[in-house]
């Protein structure tokens, strides 16, 4: 992958493409509760905007960027995070993911309850997992 | 109490993450085996507590996810086939836990991917929700393809990739079947299941039909009876060997009892008596290959399926006897073919050797293991007193009735007799095998085995034995407790003539040793060990079995 | 006519499936099987002239929403699927230096 | 409309299954990944679209190239 030949057009669209991507992916984390999208659909996009990192730079570059060991750490860490979330809800409300939160009006991003909260955490489990199998398929992790 | 469904499923999955995440922070590996066993520990405690108020009071627990109720939210229901089946799998895990300490270095991602298979157990066995079944039964299947290749060998690896596509192809025809139902109740909890999707309701016959081959092919791929389990004995017989205890032992009988909860909601009656045809087919043709085999773990594997038959068998025959002799041989089965293959993976480490031809009197070495493997031989072959015999006898009572069924079943006994006499004979013959020209094993080379491998072999061992000693007390318990029904039958099961039965089995499965271990028999069985199916045949008998169930519920 | 037609899909799928000698082509095979499925889903759920599932005001006719919900986690397990098998696709071309199932099986047979 | 799209969305499938060049292969069944997500995106199933667009289009068929660049190119039949 990283041997190939590079056009210098497709390397500098993709530096540009890429933060929008990035961008795409995180709106729609974050707005999965009100328009279509949500945690999984965001979290694939950031992963796929790293992918075109990497198929334009070469995983090397990529991986200075991103390390393996990081990515990784930060997938186990968030679901970690998604069922402690989801016993803290049935804890206080009494239901498994329960919202513990007040719920507000439609329409408003951070008065969601618990939906955004969850959102975001899966969508950086998603994101984190998508780029830890490119990685692993791309044979980085057997060192 | 509600909450205890939930942290069946919720503590191993927390568990598998707490083993990823503590893997960053550089601890020794002991920790993260502390962590396994306290939380397979905590789990049997809770299992514990709910003992009372399920079989006593005939409590259920209902747990509604997120605290939506029934026909709109995901609900998880505890009855007593529920606890039963939670409780045998959390044993069998346990001792694959235990065994696994000591048996290899085994890294931190063979015990997440453990515990994912023990949290996709879980919710299979507990949810109410037919979809929530299929995604339980997907993060099942996805930890076990890899805890199948874990050991990167040549065959395991192919072993994963043929059970993936095959098992993924079965899973696509469940989730077909799940459209079908959707559609014609707008109902997924199968409660609501069984009320609305039924023929009387104003469902058309023909999509009922559809619905219930779709689904009960799709599990049946898990479930391994005929003709959908080839898959199998390469997968079970190439996977390390506390995952292929699991798998044997708890796994395919998860799928099985996934299609026994689904078959009494839709109340398909009919379907339910065809299971007693494919049972003892399914019975019978495995114990053919079974006993070609020289590989230790694919001749244990090929029984698996072969004890299946006698389970789905007894459920297809649907009296209360029969259904107790099910649950009974398949708590049975559990124990001793556990216990079988951790036996075997014990020779395995000890001599580093899986053919059967190169190993010869292993008595003197390794006795302990011997007087397990031969426990376990007894057991599975229905020789008292041991339980195997004793559910074995409860299940060719209940198939009186049913005279070609019951035949093709004691020839399944016969033979599987000999092909165990045959796996016993490494231990207790005394020849050379050298005779073969098969490479030079000598006995010197045995390492020794650790005890916390020999622990658990000693407790199934155990519990195989007290099982058979004590039948009418569990019969009564199954019955009563887990089915809800009383056992009319007056249970003897030491009587002279079923003893006298058992050991007509004995002497012609000996015979029928000899008849095979002969020059003739060994160029049939060579002959019989090349012929196996590739993936494209198993893939297109996948797809057989389908329009053979689809036939067969038109024509009935 | 568009169930028949998703119909058709499912079976080329499992055609395949089941008569490509490629691995990788049984992957693809797969992966329309998964997808003819998810097809077979969201025409269940449609109704002819109504919206999306999505809260505005003013908006009463939608499509049934709880198809589309089981869809995405159905996606999800397939492209887990599709990856893990791409991996033991590739440690079965280092195993085995071929791609072909026939070829693949003969050498395993005489290991 | 639809079932136009769908009629495409078939010969893409049976395209993708039948060229010999796998990298080709792929290509189409990415265009069979887009064109199904538009017919989700016609019958009302905006999630599912983006859903599919990301993961068929994007992530699996980046997947498939990698693995197909690191084996054989060829189907060899």
């Amino acid at each position: 992958m990283e041997k190939g030949e590079r056009s210098e057009i497709v390397s500098i669209i993709s530096r540009k493409l890429v933060p929008y991507i990035l961008l795409f992916g995180l709106y729609l984390i974050s707005y999965g509760h009100l328009s279509p999208g949500g945690g999984f659909q965001g979290g694939v996009v950031l992963g796929a905007g790293i992918i075109l990192l990497c198929l334009s730079h070469g995983i090397f570059l990529t991986e200075k960027k991103f390390p393996l060991e990081k990515i990784a750490f930060l997938e186990a860490f968030m679901i970690t995070i998604f069922i402690l979330l989801g016993i803290v809800g049935l804890i206080i409300a009494k239901s498994f993911l329960g919202n513990i939160f007040p719920l507000k009006k439609i329409e408003e991003v951070p008065t969601a309850g618990f939906v955004f909260l969850l959102n975001l955490v899966i969508g950086l489990k998603v994101g984190a997992g998508i780029i830890l199998i490119f990685y692993s398929l791309c044979e980085r992790s057997e060192k | 109490m509600n909450n205890i469904p939930l942290f069946l499923i919720i503590i191993p999955l927390f568990t598998a993450c707490l083993i990823l995440l503590i893997n960053f922070l550089k601890v020794p590996s002991i920790l993260t085996k502390l962590i396994s066993l306290s939380s397979i520990i905590t789990i049997l405690i809770l299992i514990g507590f709910s003992t009372l108020n399920i079989l006593i009071k005939k409590q259920i627990f209902i747990y509604n996810l997120g605290g939506w109720k029934e026909p709109l939210g995901i609900s998880l229901h505890m009855d007593g086939l529920a606890w039963f089946s939670s409780l045998l799998g959390i044993i069998i895990t346990l001792f694959g836990l235990i065994y696994s300490l000591k048996e290899k270095n085994y890294s931190f991602k063979f015990y997440f991917f453990f515990f994912i298979l023990l949290s996709g157990m879980q919710g299979v066995i507990l949810t109410n929700d037919i979809f929530n079944m299929f995604v339980f039964f997907e993060i099942l299947s996805i930890a076990s393809y890899i805890l199948i290749a874990y050991s990167r060998e040549n065959k395991a690896i192919k072993a994963s990739f043929d059970y993936l596509l095959i098992s993924s192809l079965g899973m696509s025809l469940f989730l077909l079947g799940i459209g079908f139902i959707y559609q014609g109740c707008g109902s997924l909890s199968l409660t609501g299941v069984g009320k609305n999707f039924n023929i009387a309701n104003g469902i058309p016959p023909s999509m009922f039909q559809l619905a219930v081959s779709l689904i009960v092919v799709g599990i049946g791929i898990k479930a391994a009876f005929i003709p959908l389990y080839s898959w199998l004995p390469d997968a079970h017989a190439y996977a390390p060997t506390p995952i292929s205890a699991i798998l044997s032992g708890i796994m395919i009988k998860i799928s099985f009892l996934a299609i026994w909860r689904i078959i009494h909601i839709l109340e398909a009656i009919n379907f339910q008596h065809f299971f007693l045809w494919i049972g003892s087919l399914t019975a019978l043709i495995p114990v053919i290959w079974a006993l070609s085999q020289t590989d230790i773990k694919k001749l244990l594997a090929y029984h698996s399926i072969s004890q299946m038959g006698f389970i789905i068998a007894s459920f297809g025959a649907g009296s209360s006897l029969s259904l107790t002799g099910s649950l009974y041989h398949l708590f049975n089965h559990a124990f001793f073919k556990s216990l079988l293959f951790f036996s075997a993976g014990a020779v395995i480490y000890a001599t580093g050797i899986r053919d059967l031809r190169k190993l010869s009197e292993l008595y003197k070495k390794i006795p302990s293991i011997a007087i397990t493997s031969l426990i376990g031989a007894l057991s599975i072959s229905g020789i008292p007193p041991f339980n195997g015999f004793v559910s074995k006898i409860l299940i060719t009572t209940s198939l009186k009735e049913y005279p070609l069924p019951s035949f093709l079943i004691f020839l399944a006994g016969i033979g599987t007799v000999a092909s165990f006499t045959k796996l016993m004979m490494i231990f207790f013959n005394r020849e050379k095998a050298i005779q073969e020209n098969l490479g030079n094993f000598s006995p010197n080379k045995i390492k020794k085995i650790p005890k916390a491998l020999i622990y658990p072999l000693i407790f199934l061992s155990i519990i195989c034995l007290l099982s058979g000693i004590f039948p009418s007390r569990i019969a009564q318990g199954i019955s009563n407790f887990i089915l809800l029904k009383d056992l009319a039958y007056p249970l003897k099961v030491y009587s002279p003539s079923n003893i006298g039965k058992s050991l007509t089995i004995l002497g012609l499965g000996i015979f029928l040793y000899l008849l095979i271990s002969t020059k003739r028999g060994k160029q049939i069985s060579l002959a019989l060990r090349k012929r196996e199916l590739g993936l494209n045949n198993s893939l297109l008998l996948v797809l057989a079995g389908l329009v053979v169930f689809i036939i067969f519920m038109k024509v009935l | 006519m568009e169930f028949y037609l998703t119909f058709l899909l499912f079976l080329i799928g499992v055609w395949g499936m089941i008569t490509k000698e490629n691995l990788i082509k049984k992957i693809m095979g797969l992966n329309i099987v998964d997808s003819a499925i998810v097809l077979f889903f969201i025409l269940i759920g449609h109704r002819q002239g109504s919206t999306a599932p999505i809260m505005e005001k003013g908006i009463k006719d939608v499509v049934d929403p709880l198809p589309q919900a089981l869809m995405l986690t159905a996606i999800v397990i397939g492209i887990c699927l599709t990856a893990l098998a791409l991996a033991l696709v590739l440690k079965i071309d280092k195993k085995y230096h071929t791609l072909n199932i026939s070829q693949i099986e003969k050498l395993s047979q005489n290991e | 409309m639809i079932i136009f799209i769908l009629i495409l969305t078939i010969i893409m499938a049976i395209f993708a299954l039948q060229f010999k060049n796998l990298l080709n292969a792929v290509i189409v069944l990415a265009v069979f990944s887009l064109l199904l997500s538009l017919i989700f995106y016609l019958l009302h199933a905006p999630d599912v679209a983006i859903a599919e667009a990301a993961v068929g289009a994007g992530v699996a068929t980046t997947l498939f190239v990698v693995v197909i660049g690191k084996t054989k190119r060829k189907e060899n039949e």
